[in-house]
């Protein structure tokens, strides 16, 4: 391909993934131009792109539904004064249930109360539902056939991350206590 | 080893092997702090986990007896401030009990393997462990940069988009409001940090520490680790008191302490 | 001004354009900046930069309210063959706005101010308007008679509701949000 074509090929991604209101996927990408475009093509021209914005205030992110150009984080405090209004931080209900249901994906209900120890707002559920980061995907064959729920590529994708397994590692269990050499023997000296 | 610890009188328990002589002092919540205090906990297993985590205690081997008595305390103080009592605290107070009195019975010498005999709070631990591993993979999740509060996407006007009308529902407008009450709350909270720090009620600790004593030094009325905005607060109650003649202010030479006194 | 600041002044303006959804006007652009920026210095690099996106396919556009970057015309061919898989959505300036209006109509703009504690664009109105969603039905009888606006019928049936009072209430809505962070600590100098 030709210097100019590049160029070319260059300034149209630019301007769908500028316009663009959701992640492009590569096929999306390839679907726009009249000729059909090698994948390996597609990559070297969004690599370049990438590397073009590297030194500007957005950046071209790669998530788990597709690419898209996203502000950087260092640029917040100015876009900030243009809105001063705060997105909604949602409490810490709401983000226990997400955890959940992130790392123990399917879940019901009835698992994320077992293991939060209190009863599961709707609204909760409604909020994370709302927001498209988790959905009901089918139900668990025990009686009341509960929904099981997952989280959502829009998930991975207001996080930044491209799979789940790009998730902040959950803490080992064993290493949340400290190891106690005496546990066996006090069993009950301890108590009384 | 136990019999002979436990021989001293003194001795209230053994913790990890180390005699206990005290109980701890610091259970103690001011009683108008408790409503807003309790509502910071998620439920009782993470109120069990504080209380854990402030006494330093080993979740792998949680003194049923004096847990059960904190926990209670807290569940009485929720019943006497008339907050709502969700059902699962009491739920959990019975189970603490239970699990309590069933340490109290005789245990089989070895455990079988079908953990019948085993320890009764094996299921509590591992219920509160799995609590805090979810509990701590939640903060970790809030802190991850995320789209619309540490950053945007970005999509500039096209005429093609423009004719795409974006489709919203009833909840959506839910979710605006929800903006608009988070960044509402945050204004409610400040007036109760500006009750926090009243002048007058600045006023009155001064007087009252001064009740009884004659004299006392002008900088033992202050407390410095409380930071820079108590001391504040302290000082223009000290001059309000002063100008309204209620105290008495004064230095012997230049340098000398400074006293003050009821007037 | 040295050439790095206007390069720096420049990324900002370009990142800051291209990330709000609606024009922004010179004023908006200025407050943006720590420091007290002329008006012909924001104008030179407003021009510079609409010189620099000259050959690509996004346009620096003055228009009646502000200044905003939008597709050429000759790339619409390309954005015509994405099909977004999900229409686009509002901003949250918009949805806020709206959403005052439903639940405390009917209000004036400075009602709007108030309660959003930032500035109303006339463009949210706008758009709020020709969707057919708002419209204003008289003044309030104060200084400047401001307009007094109201949901229309078209509002409910878009969002398939048959009255005002089937929209989500908004006693529930507490609960979800997150306590103050600073209430915990402050409860907490309690306990030490």
């Amino acid at each position: 391909m030709s210097i100019t074509r590049l160029t070319e090929l260059k300034i149209v991604l630019e301007t769908i993934l500028l316009s663009s209101s959701e992640p492009l996927t590569l096929e999306q990408m390839r679907g726009v131009f009249d000729e059909d475009l090698g994948v390996d093509m597609l990559r070297r021209a969004l690599d370049e792109l990438r590397d073009e914005w590297q030194h500007r205030g957005l950046e071209l992110a790669t998530l788990a539904d597709g690419w898209r150009f996203q502000t950087r984080q260092s640029f917040q405090r100015y876009l900030q004064r243009i809105n001063p209004e705060k997105p909604p931080k949602y409490s810490r209900a709401v983000m226990e249930t997400l955890a959940i249901i992130a790392y123990k994906q399917p879940v019901t209900r009835g698992d994320i109360e077992e293991i939060r120890g209190v009863t599961v707002n709707t609204q909760i559920i409604k909020t994370l539902e709302q927001r498209n980061w988790i959905k009901a995907v089918g139900h668990r064959e025990v009686p009341g056939r509960p929904a099981l729920y997952v989280t959502t590529a829009q998930l991975l994708s207001d996080l930044n991350l491209r799979a789940l397994d790009e998730l902040p590692p959950l803490a080992e269990l064993g290493s949340l206590v400290a190891p106690n050499p005496y546990t066996a023997q006090l069993d009950l000296t301890g108590e009384e | 080893m136990t019999g002979q610890t436990l021989a001293s009188p003194d001795v209230l328990a053994l913790i990890n092997g180390q005699p206990l002589t005290e109980l701890p002092h610091d259970l103690y919540i001011p009683p108008e702090a408790l409503a807003v205090y309790l509502g910071a906990f998620e439920g009782p297993l993470d109120l069990l986990l504080y209380l854990i985590r402030r006494h330093s205690l080993d979740v792998l081997d949680i003194p049923m007896a004096r847990l059960t008595a904190q926990y209670m305390e807290y569940v009485a103080l929720m019943r006497k401030q008339q907050l709502e009592l969700a059902a699962e605290y009491l739920l959990m107070a019975a189970l603490l009990i239970e699990i309590k009195s069933r340490m109290l019975l005789p245990r089989p010498v070895q455990a079988d393997d079908a953990g019948e005999g085993s320890d009764p709070r094996a299921e509590l631990v591992r219920r509160l462990l799995e609590y805090e591993q979810m509990k701590l993979a939640a903060e970790n999740l809030d802190e991850l940069p995320r789209v619309g509060r540490d950053y945007l996407a970005v999509s500039v006007w096209s005429a093609e988009v423009e004719k795409l009308l974006p489709q919203i529902s009833a909840d959506d407008l839910r979710e605006a409001w929800l903006g608009l009450l988070a960044r509402a709350g945050t204004r409610r909270h400040h007036t109760v940090g500006r009750q926090e720090l009243s002048v007058r009620e600045a006023m009155g600790q001064i007087l009252n520490a001064l009740q009884g004593d004659l004299f006392m030094e002008f900088t033992t009325l202050f407390e410095p680790e409380l930071g820079v905005s108590h001391l504040v607060v302290k000082f223009l109650a000290m001059l309000e008191l002063a100008r309204e003649h209620r105290v008495e202010i004064t230095q012997n030479q230049d340098f000398a302490p400074i006293y003050v006194r009821l007037a």
